[in-house]
């Protein structure tokens, strides 16, 4: 590969970018096309592909190769891309209704299969694009079109759920701060499977401030808890809350009132996925204190890989297939 | 007993010698865990080997293994064996092999007037002959007085044979198909070699089975000869076929290979996305073993994400499938869409069976045609192809990769239980002569130095196929409406008319560049009997006998439903009468009718069977003659 | 100024006084946040309350808001009031109320000769100009010169007004619509009271806004008096309509309502499982806010489970129905048949919109309908009905779930985007008059002592209902196919054939129990008009112009599209020709000719935008003329 | 309700069972029919749906309403059935194919839901009834029909994935251990809400003796780990194994090594299912020491029964619906 050096605008496609004015997707899509910039792989390598929804228009405004496909499907056509071609570096777009509604099975197989995908979850706990349904994300009680007596559906937590499904990479962070998206999105590149990012985006038109309690100039201090391999989880404007794990349960405390060593020392490669579910039942919804950053980030067999591999060595042991032999290995006659 | 057209009159107890046939037609039929599958391939293979043209029909029940005994349970395999080219595997068995009273029961309204029964005759005792709903033992009653009756007690024979294998226990009786085997072989003159060959090499492993077996095989053929069960034996003599080299083939393997001949011919890698289903599930068993020729099978979580990681495949540039049955066909509506309107190449395999709903998933039909071509949302013309023979799911295959890629279009290629798991004598092609269907990827702009996308070729109207990781044609895709040229969204009114016409010319073009039917007889024959699909062979069997007769019928068979070859409004108006058989309620005859307003006739059934000759034999007479 | 067929003559400059119309066609665009749809409703309401027949067409883009300034964003309402019994929105406008550039850029086409255009001069500033793609400022450089122009400063006027009432920065011009609509209300002497009221009730909670929204009516209307902003006002009196009540409805509400209406008429609880999907959405929404009828509603994980929990609660005993768009209706397709198969009640809306794929979200489409027909593998018959005004939506669905319970079926209704979201008056019904639709539950034996769930009315070829929760009638139903009777699983080939032959009798009989069609004009005359869905407004207004000219054309539309009316191949065969327009590439048609062998000639249009009366009208002409 | 005096075969209909001979479907038809007896509700009132597989055969074998739907739906379908009924007692029966490859988003909708649902998953780690091809939970490396080479998928945990989803009650029980089918399938029917029971069942035809190390006569004792309420979890021979949760992880230690006191002592009705989660990863496939018993059962809102409250509260509220009313709220004008 010669020396890539790529500016943002390299990655701005020639399309009208369509979203309301003050959308979260903005930001993301500026941190996303940042990010391409100084991932290092030649624009044509990256594929961006969606579903239906608001975010899911991602792909028209990325100049890479994409496909905005239909509702909750991305995750099954891009994994035919990358099992197809796994050189490629394929990223899915996608909302909450369409990951974690339509999609959702989608989602969890891809995420036990670990196809090499890298698949950014908007979350804005909204149907945008259908003009304000509740969706899985939305809380219990919330009143919308679809809901005008108040919603009646327990809500996923789409880490804890990505973690059911053995998801090998899961990880969270925020539309406004680019900063930790990049960081998160590079974190993501360099981890071989499917990567999981919940990014928690505000709509503004049809659930305005629904992240208030992490995005708030005042808030925000006091409800992020920020995770950092090998950093004990400790929060707060004075690092005066932190965060242990007791008997399989992890809670918030005071820091002063516990031993400094019993708080939690974050560490997303440990295999067992058992402490990032724990830290992942923290808050099930973004109006209190909240983790952020990467719940795990381990290593197993990566499924496209594998098919290459097999593919390879089958053909090492057998040679390359032969159609004529093929046609006639089921014992033939002849007729003269 | 009577094989065939004659009519042996020979006394019984001469010793026996051989007689020659022209054909003949025999079902092994048992409970699903007595090997009739595995009884009526080898015999096949045999026969094959033989130099006979032959045609088979399985059948089995939908449950893995229904209660032993009951009628629900009852496996057979139907084979007919011919010293002439057939086309079927013909209607009314010679010869009926059953295991079980259950068998009997069920399948003896099929056998043919004075036709040969063999049996199993331990296994007509009490238990069995309740469970299979007898008063009395048929053996016994004289009930089957009509037939020539061979009967043997195959498991103390089958014990006795397989004493010295090595076998135990449960084991023991499995060998007892073999013994039913080497006493067909017996009767028909069957050479022994390639079933002894071909259980050397399966059981190679086993050295106690594979002697069980070979022994039963052998206890089976000494006893006929030792006992001698019946007054003659037959031969049937090698088929006069075209010269070649032939494999005995089902629907399901030329298809998997045909998406692997599709893919040397077009340079590219194939693709299989899917979700297993009966019957289709072969064709993913068959491909998977085959990963050597760079096959990529993916076994999705269903069926959306079957087509789903297919049309993954197909936009990075793999020649790719999706395979499945009616029920998945319908989960697959959606996303054959979005390839439609993203203009992808994609095969869609669908291996029709009994509907609706689930239905009877073993059970051959033809009635997702008209589903195959109005199957989705909004004004989506689509190529419709169907394969009408075992064999020709290889070439149907490769004929639909081409179109498919010529065109940057979805194409779905139809075949029905019948020919999926039905068998037949194929003329292996030589490979090196397969039309090359290559469609090359678009490598550079294709207007001055910008790449667009939609940009069509004048002819076939495709677009280019520019696949990711090609510098410079980065691009985006997707469902909704696109731009004429660029390819981008438009909510143009005036763009989304046109889009509309050119997806739908493109498609009603394809009828230039396929064959013209063919017409099979007198083009002023009176009536014109026309199919589609696995009804190929009784057809055209039926529309032999009876131009044997001197009388005037011909015939012609559709591969392309739509768009129809370019001449068929002609054909079809240039008869009298047009007779459309088809096992469903008149699908092909809807479309005739709407697309050349000609009054065709259908000849219907839905009955999980399929015709049988004399049926289309007859209703042709009564054509003529009205 | 010109509005209607007439033409005004009076000079300029004079006082203006009172003119009056039978009808005139208004349409509001502007951005997508500019409140058009807004203002053009209230301008529909108080034309409604003031007693004119009306039709709206309102059309919007699929972004939720698209960049502001672009075509891309532009969203417009158009209604037609008139003082006579009107069936379309009308095809072009005589007053144009542009809010910016782009609005004016995509619009101007379609307003008629000599038309008025109402713009906002600020908004035609040079970035808004440039982002609409004007070179120059068209109210300057003399590019509509032809029109007569009433041009506002609306941005300082509303400013100005709502001073006082307490909104601020943003808020302050969102009341620019007001001020648009109180001069269109002072231009065609509207009641104000209509809006007042409806703001007050809006905004009880908001007074500020509330205040806003006065004031800028008020402003609207005062700039129209005090500047005399055009040489006359209009009126357009009430129109002489059936006595009644009337309220104006969309389709989708419509919908709805029938939904709620079928409960009562078959005193049975209502379940509503669906997935959002525009344009059907508002259906779940408004059922949603109507649970103190008893209704259940279920937005499901997706379309699949949608309907899936539809066919639940129709097994236990509910009015059960599911909606969606095409795309749904693709993901539905299996279940539908499962419901087929089980013989449920159930009704399947679907509001077409363009296709294929996700194709054009928001814009009218008739192209699902060989999909309902034929959108299902196996043999899969099932009812097919059609809405063909907002209001019929009410009706249909009452008979949909008419037809689905008499007879134990799964029935697709069919709307569309024009009529979900486009409004006409509706004369309320008495509803103590509703039919009586009911269909007792199985509460006891249907044989002997026995419940045999696939027992049939012999006159319907119904089964009964028996549900979970009545003692003694406990029994399995599936997908597989079923014996005769006994509802027990069956692969008898026989049974097969009798149930297909049954479910499809039970399907085609339903002929016999649904209104004939009826012919609009002389039934000897040259040509028929035939139509379906919402082309009703547009076919009947363009065949009375021609019948006006005393020309021999007659109409018929059919809401049954399977089966058709008993009477309609008689119909079809009667005429020398017969026309189809349809917002497809002639499905209908394709169903005709297949059914009748009738060479019904096209008229086609699938450009996401409905048709004009005169294109069907010139139409007419050509083939009486021809 | 009348006083119910049930046998066993009140619970049998008239179809003749149609599973393969010696296959593990048998005893769990006879646990549940002998359970139903016992269950206390009227035969009426018992509706059993299923979607498709050899598993899902098993209601045409219940003398009770029933439906055998379509390949996945089944949660879906039983989801309306109780949505609209809230008093049947509704239990759907699915296999790992049926519940967890096709039909795995509706599986977790209704887990997060909380529908009144017990959810029966017959796993033997195959597809039965499309004749021995891979499924969800097979192990990696597996041959099957459509894995010559070996399966290269990683497979669900469905605990875990249940957990994941929220799920309220989650259990796993053996085909062969009729007694704990029976008490688990008690403690599934008390629990207001889904219920997703995991039973082990061997496929003789296709995957015969997957579980043997759970019921094999020398292995299960080994093997199973059987958790019990306010029980600490040891096993084995002499109880010489038990399971420690440290810092959120679950493992298995010697019973001698360490203080009685840090064995964990189960408790199915932690709210957080954090613990849960950690025991269900103790084994992620039933090769070795593997949990048998109750996750979690908990008490949240039930879907149906919402559902109901609130149209009984608005109803309460407004009145019942009048129809004219109705039609005419939108603003009416008359005509005369
Ligand atoms: C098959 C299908 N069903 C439904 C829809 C309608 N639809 C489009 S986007 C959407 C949900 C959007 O929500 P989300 O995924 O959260 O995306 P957002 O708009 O909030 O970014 C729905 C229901 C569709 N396009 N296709
Ligand atoms: C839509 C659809 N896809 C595929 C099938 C074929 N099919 C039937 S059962 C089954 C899987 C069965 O596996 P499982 O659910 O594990 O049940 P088991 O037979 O093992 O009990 C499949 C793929 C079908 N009937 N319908
Ligand atoms: S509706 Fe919400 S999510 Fe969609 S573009 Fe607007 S602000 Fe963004
Ligand atoms: S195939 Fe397996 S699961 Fe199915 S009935 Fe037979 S033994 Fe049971
Ligand atoms: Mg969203
Ligand atoms: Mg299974």
């Amino acid at each position: 590969m010669t020396t890539l050096n790529y500016k943002r605008a390299d990655f701005q496609s020639d399309q009208e970018v369509k979203w309301c004015p003050g959308c979260g997707d903005y930001t993301i899509l500026a941190s996303v096309q940042a990010y391409m910039a100084e991932m290092g792989v030649a624009r044509e390598d990256v594929v961006f592909v969606s579903g239906i929804g608001c975010s899911s228009r991602f792909p028209y405004y990325m100049n890479t190769y994409g496909m905005h496909s239909i509702h909750g499907r991305a995750p099954a056509i891009a994994s035919g891309v990358v099992t197809a071609n796994p050189d490629l570096s394929v990223w899915v777009v996608t909302g909450d209704g369409d990951a974690l509604s339509i999609g959702g099975n989608h989602l969890i197989h891809a995420l036990r299969r670990n196809v090499n995908l890298k698949i950014l979850l908007f979350n804005n706990q909204i149907y945008g694009l259908t003009k304000g349904q509740y969706s899985p994300t939305s809380e219990v009680g919330k009143t919308t079109k679809s809901t005008p007596l108040g919603s009646i559906d327990h809500p996923f937590n789409p880490v804890s759920l990505a973690l059911g499904a053995d998801a090998s990479f899961v990880a969270r962070t925020i539309d406004m701060d680019r900063k930790h998206t990049m960081e998160i999105l590079r974190r993501a590149h360099e981890h071989e499977g499917t990567a999981l990012i919940e990014i928690y985006q505000n709509c503004n038109v049809f659930n305005d401030k629904a992240f208030l309690a992490l995005t708030g100039k005042d808030e925000r201090v006091h409800n992020q808890i920020r995770m950092e391999d090998g950093e004990p989880i400790i929060f707060g404007p004075e690092g005066e809350k932190a965060v242990v794990i007791e008997s399989g349960v992890a809670r918030i405390v005071d820091t002063a009132s516990v031993d400094p060593s019993d708080i939690h020392v974050h560490d997303s490669r440990e295999v067992n996925p058992s402490m990032a579910f724990a830290l992942s039942r923290i808050s099930s919804h973004p109006d209190g204190p909240t983790p952020i950053g990467i719940f795990r980030d381990i290593n197993r067999p990566v499924y496209d890989q594998e098919m290459a591999r097999q593919i390879e060595a089958v053909t090492e042991k057998r040679g390359p297939g032969d159609l004529q032999t093929l046609i006639g290995s089921q014992g033939t006659w002849t007729v003269e | 007993m009577s094989v065939s057209e004659k009519t042996v009159t020979r006394p019984a107890n001469e010793t026996p010698d051989q007689e020659e046939l022209d054909k003949v037609i025999i079902r092994f039929v048992g409970d699903s865990g007595d090997g009739m599958q595995l009884a009526g391939t080898r015999f096949t293979d045999a026969s094959a080997a033989f130099g006979n043209d032959l045609a088979t029909f399985p059948s089995f029940p939908a449950e893995i293994r229904a209660p032993a005994g009951t009628v629900g349970g009852v496996s057979s395999f139907q084979v007919q064996i011919a010293d002439f080219d057939i086309l079927t595997p013909g209607d009314e068995p010679d010869v009926l092999v059953a295991m079980n009273p259950a068998g009997l029961i069920s399948n003896l309204k099929d056998v043919r007037p004075n036709g040969t029964i063999v049996v199993n005759s331990e296994a007509f005792i009490e238990r069995n002959l309740h469970r299979a709903g007898y008063e009395k033992n048929p053996l016994e009653d004289g009930s089957l007085d009509s037939y020539r009756i061979i009967s043997a007690p195959m498991e103390t024979l089958t014990k006795e044979a397989v004493k010295e294998s090595g076998v135990t226990g449960r084991e023991v009786l499995r060998s007892k198909n073999f013994f039913a085997l080497g006493l067909m072989a017996w009767l028909f003159n069957r050479p022994m070699d390639p079933t002894t060959e071909w259980l050397e090499k399966k059981f190679s492993k086993r050295p106690d089975v594979l002697n069980a077996n070979l022994a039963a095989l052998k206890a089976g053929w000494n006893f006929g000869l030792t006992t001698d069960a019946a007054p003659t034996t037959y031969t049937v003599k090698p088929a006069k076929l075209e010269p070649g080299t032939y494999t005995n083939v089902t629907g399901n393997t030329a298809m998997a290979w045909g998406a692997i001949a599709a893919g040397q011919a077009a340079k590219l890698p194939v693709f299989y996305g899917t979700y297993p289903i009966t019957p289709a599930s072969d064709i993913l068993h068959e491909l998977s073993r085959h990963k050597n020729f760079g096959v990529k099978t993916f076994q999705a979580e269903d069926e959306i994400g079957g087509i789903g990681v297919a049309v993954g495949a197909a936009f990075t540039g793999h020649l790719s499938f999706t395979g499945t049955s009616g029920p998945g066909l319908a989960l697959k509506s959606e996303t054959i869409s979005l390839a439609l309107m993203t203009e992808l190449p994609l095969i869609i395999i669908n291996v029709q069976r009994g509907g609706p709903s689930t239905g009877l998933p073993t059970k051959p039909e033809q009635a997702d045609l008209l589903f195959a071509i109005f199957g989705r949302h909004g004004e989506a013309p689509m190529p419709v192809l169907a394969a009408q023979s075992p064999s020709d799911a290889f070439d149907i295959t490769i004929e639909a990769a081409r179109i498919a890629l010529k065109y940057m279009t979805p194409v779905i290629v139809l075949s029905d239980n019948s020919i999926a798991t039905g068998s037949e004598p194929w003329n292996l092609p030589d490979v090196s002569t397969l039309p090359d269907i290559s469609k090359p990827y678009q490598m550079g702009p294709n207007s001055g130095d910008e790449y667009l996308p939609y940009l069509r070729d004048p002819q076939t109207f495709a677009r280019s196929w520019a696949i990711p990781g090609t510098p410079g044609l980065e691009h985006r895709i997707g469902g909704l409406e696109k731009q004429e040229v660029t390819g981008n969204v438009s909510y143009d009114p005036g763009n989304h008319q046109l889009m509309i016409d050119t997806r739908a010319w493109k498609i009603a073009n394809i009828a230039n560049d396929i064959p013209p039917v063919e017409i099979d007889g007198d083009p002023k024959a009176k009536l014109l009997v026309l199919g589609w699909g696995s009804t190929y062979g009784v057809i055209k069997g039926a529309v032999r006998r009876v131009q044997k007769r001197g009388l005037p019928v011909a015939t012609a068979h559709l591969r392309h439903l739509n768009p129809f070859p370019a001449n068929l409004g002609e054909i079809v108006h240039s008869y009298e009468k047009v007779l459309i058989p088809e096992m469903n309620m008149g699908q092909l005859r809807h479309l005739i009718r709407a697309e050349y307003l000609v009054p065709a006739i259908g000849y219907n059934k839905v009955s999980a069977e399929p015709f049988k000759v004399r049926e289309i034999e007859n209703r042709i007479l009564e054509l003529i003659e009205s």
